[in-house]
């Protein structure tokens, strides 16, 4: 790899894993959400 | 003159779980009191705070009027804890471990005290054997002795009778009566038979609250057990 | 102030004593140490010269790791017999429990150093049994002790205990490994003083650091 | 809603940072196309730095209040700290390949940042293996004060350490210009995505222990 090839190879490492890593933040969020939702509901169905 | 022992407002959690909630208590000097109630409603939490050893979440603890937070040292020297465990060096002797405690509380003549005390829990002969050889009584009762090794005016128990036969745990409540009959003393148990006989004041808890505070009166074992039941709901 | 060192020494006597009762920590984690070189002398079989330039390095690999071991068994009374909750309940601060713990495990790793030290100048004929060495180990294992016990009695609250200390402990002891065998081979290399006083300096300041910081947060390791 | 903006302006700022950093900025005299790296290298650098900080303050702050919360944004820190760090050794590795032919070089700089990704990379290795919370959140402090107080030291250390590699990575900073300018608009764009990060994570933990607490008291409530 030339230089250019090291260089994109650093600049996709960065932006993918910045990327990923806010995307699965938002994915875990949206999912924790749900999950309090459906406890919230079970709890008062007990009550 | 202001009490032994007072909580105002005591607060615990534990991450997520509140084990107590806006506590208050206050004892009296000479009053035995007793503090009964179901497995983690905070009994022993409750002890371990008294004793400093476990800080509380908010609320203030009085030790002879003075905050626990400020003069920790000169209220430990006041406070003797056992626990269901001793706090005993098992691959130390019965000297070594009193020895050792003995100059953690800086007392000024160890040895007298030292020898005293192991007359009075009956482990004399059992002085420089080492406590791992002990049975469950023995070592209790040489706990029971590092408790009173700095004479403290206020005793915590925290049910001492884990382990106990009936016959142990009278021994152990006639030591802590005749060592000094009017000292404090703060116990929890699970045993009816020897609360009855030992407190002078009765608390039953329930999720961390008090449901029942009052002078033993003329309780009986079983009384206390009916009432025990009753208040919290069967569970022991 | 004075109570402060009275249950100090109170905790280091009882720990020695603990340890000359059972021996667990002295004799095997000496043995390690030896058997540490041994190894070093199989895995390089190199000459001389080679030898006293890895020498520091080797003995300073012996010490963290038996250092580890040693640092491990630190609060195991405590844990096993239970007491830490007797020694909270005295009328003594968190910090005395602290220096306490400190000063016995000194003690035990000098004892290690005092014995691996000459068996490494007698097996490999390295001059590193002379008094600037000796200085630079023991200016170094106070920083190596003090960020090892809080560390320790942090891990044995914890499970896979005999995990945590190692990989929590050995990046942060980076700065004294570095600092005592490049002192010590610049001192073997026939270097003086001036030489190794700026590594020097990083060592007294990270025993500074890492002594006064974990005295003051020693009390939220061991209280509930 | 305030990670809407966060994510709106970070992807804006990334995008003005990529084009200056490939178009507009010249490339520089002695390294070539390769220096570009040095546009994000450093930028990530000082943030996973600062994100350390932040948890080494978060971590005192929960020690002294017994927050939860405070430990919450300490952990959420210290989560992207290790992804920054990680991104700096990759990026560190890729730009030695084409100038020394090697993948690892033991420049003092990268070998700081690899020391500090081992310290942390205990904090949250130690904290998995604490299942209680309070504990957790205390250890975890404990570990977030001392290892932060480490990194200085290790950096020192090891730049004095003679086995390291001497050369610099990154020429001194006579910058100027256009460059200049690039290098502070991805510092910012880095910020950003920093604070939408942690506002996310933060979230999260929050969530995570709310679901702790009601899975625990519908466990209470069952029995």
């Amino acid at each position: 790899m030339d230089n250019l090839g090291y260089l994109f190879a650093a600049y996709t490492i960065i932006w993918i894993g910045l990327a990923y890593l806010v995307w699965t933040a938002m994915r875990k969020q949206k999912a924790n959400r749900k999950e309090i939702e459906i406890l919230k509901e079970k709890l008062d169905e007990q009550k | 003159m202001s009490h032994v022992i007072e909580c105002q407002k005591i607060s615990k959690r534990f991450g997520g779980n509140q084990v107590l909630k806006d506590f208050d208590l206050t004892v009296d000097a000479g009053e035995s009191v007793a503090i009964l109630g179901p497995n983690g409603t905070g009994k022993s939490t409750l002890i371990r705070i008294l004793a400093s050893v476990m800080r509380q979440s908010e609320g203030k603890v009085l030790i002879n009027g003075s905050e626990m937070k400020d003069e920790a040292f000169a209220l430990r020297s006041q406070i003797g804890l056992l626990s269901h465990t001793g706090y005993l060096y098992t691959s130390l002797s019965a000297e070594e471990n009193l020895k050792f405690y003995a100059e953690m509380y800086s007392l000024k003549d160890p040895e007298k005290r030292i020898a005293e005390l192991l007359e009075k829990v009956g482990l004399r002969t059992r002085r420089f054997d080492r406590v791992a050889t002990f049975s469950r009584g023995m070592s209790q009762r040489l706990g029971l002795a590092r408790a009173l090794l700095h004479s403290p005016k206020i005793l915590l128990l925290d049910e001492p009778e884990t382990g106990l036969d009936q016959e142990g745990l009278d021994l152990l409540w006639s030591i802590i009566k005749t060592d000094d009959p009017d000292r404090t003393v703060v116990f929890t148990s699970h045993n009816f038979k020897s609360t009855v006989q030992a407190c002078s004041r009765l608390i039953i808890l329930k999720k961390g609250k008090i449901v029942y505070d009052a002078p033993k009166g003329d309780l009986t074992e079983d009384g206390l057990q009916a009432l025990y039941h009753d208040v919290t709901g069967g569970k022991s | 102030m004075k109570t402060f060192w009275k249950a100090a020494f109170a905790i280091a006597k009882k720990d020695i004593l603990l340890e000359l009762r059972s021996k667990e920590i002295i004799s095997s984690v000496l043995l390690f140490a030896v058997l540490t070189l041994v190894i070093f002398h199989f895995a390089f079989t190199a000459d001389h010269e080679t030898m006293t330039q890895i020498a520091p390095g080797m003995l300073w690999v012996a010490f963290s790791f038996s250092g580890i071991l040693s640092l491990n068994r630190a609060f195991i009374p405590e844990k096993e017999d239970n007491c830490m909750e007797g020694l909270l309940s005295c009328p003594v601060g968190r910090e005395a429990i602290y220096m306490g713990k400190c000063l016995g495990s000194f003690i035990f790793m000098l004892i290690v150093e005092a014995v691996v030290i000459p068996v490494c100048a007698m097996l490999f004929n390295v001059d590193v049994f002379n008094p600037m060495i000796i200085f630079i180990t023991l200016l170094a294992t106070i920083g190596f002790v003090s960020v090892g016990i809080i560390f320790s009695a942090l891990s044995v609250n914890t499970r896979a205990r005999e995990m945590v200390l190692p990989i929590l402990f050995l990046p942060i002891i980076v700065p004294i490994i570095i600092c005592a065998v490049s002192s010590s081979s610049a001192i073997l290399a026939g270097g003086t003083f001036e030489d190794i006083k700026q590594f020097l300096l990083i060592i007294v300041a990270f025993d500074v650091i890492f002594f006064t910081v974990p005295l003051m947060i020693f009390k939220y390791v061991v209280e509930e | 809603m305030r990670t809407k903006i966060a994510l709106a302006l970070g992807g804006v700022l990334m995008v003005v940072a990529l084009v200056m950093v490939f178009i507009v900025v010249p490339t520089e005299a002695t390294m070539g196309n390769i220096q570009r790296i040095f546009y994000f290298h450093v930028p990530v650098a000082w943030n996973a730095f600062f994100s350390f900080g932040v948890t080494f303050g978060f971590s005192i702050a929960y020690l002294k209040t017994r927050n939860p919360k405070y430990d919450f944004i300490a952990e959420s820190s210290a989560r992207i700290g290790i992804v920054f760090t990680t991104l700096i050794l990759l990026t560190g590795m890729i730009w030695a390949k084409p100038i020394w032919g090697v993948w690892w070089t033991w420049d003092a700089r990268l070998t700081s940042s690899f020391v500090m990704w081992l310290v942390y990379i205990a904090y949250f290795i130690v904290r998995s293996f604490i299942t209680e919370e309070e504990r957790r959140y205390r250890f975890g402090s404990i570990i977030g004060i001392l290892g932060f107080l480490s990194v200085p030291i290790v950096a020192i250390s090891i730049q004095l350490a003679p086995t390291t590699h001497p050369k610099a990575m990154i020429f001194n900073d006579g910058l100027h210009g256009t460059m200049l300018a690039t290098l502070l608009i991805s510092i910012f764009a880095m910020f950003v995505v920093y604070f939408l990060f942690v506002f996310l994570q933060y979230d999260n933990c929050k969530d995570a222990y709310e679901i702790a607490q009601l899975k625990k008291k519908l466990l209470k409530e069952s029995e």
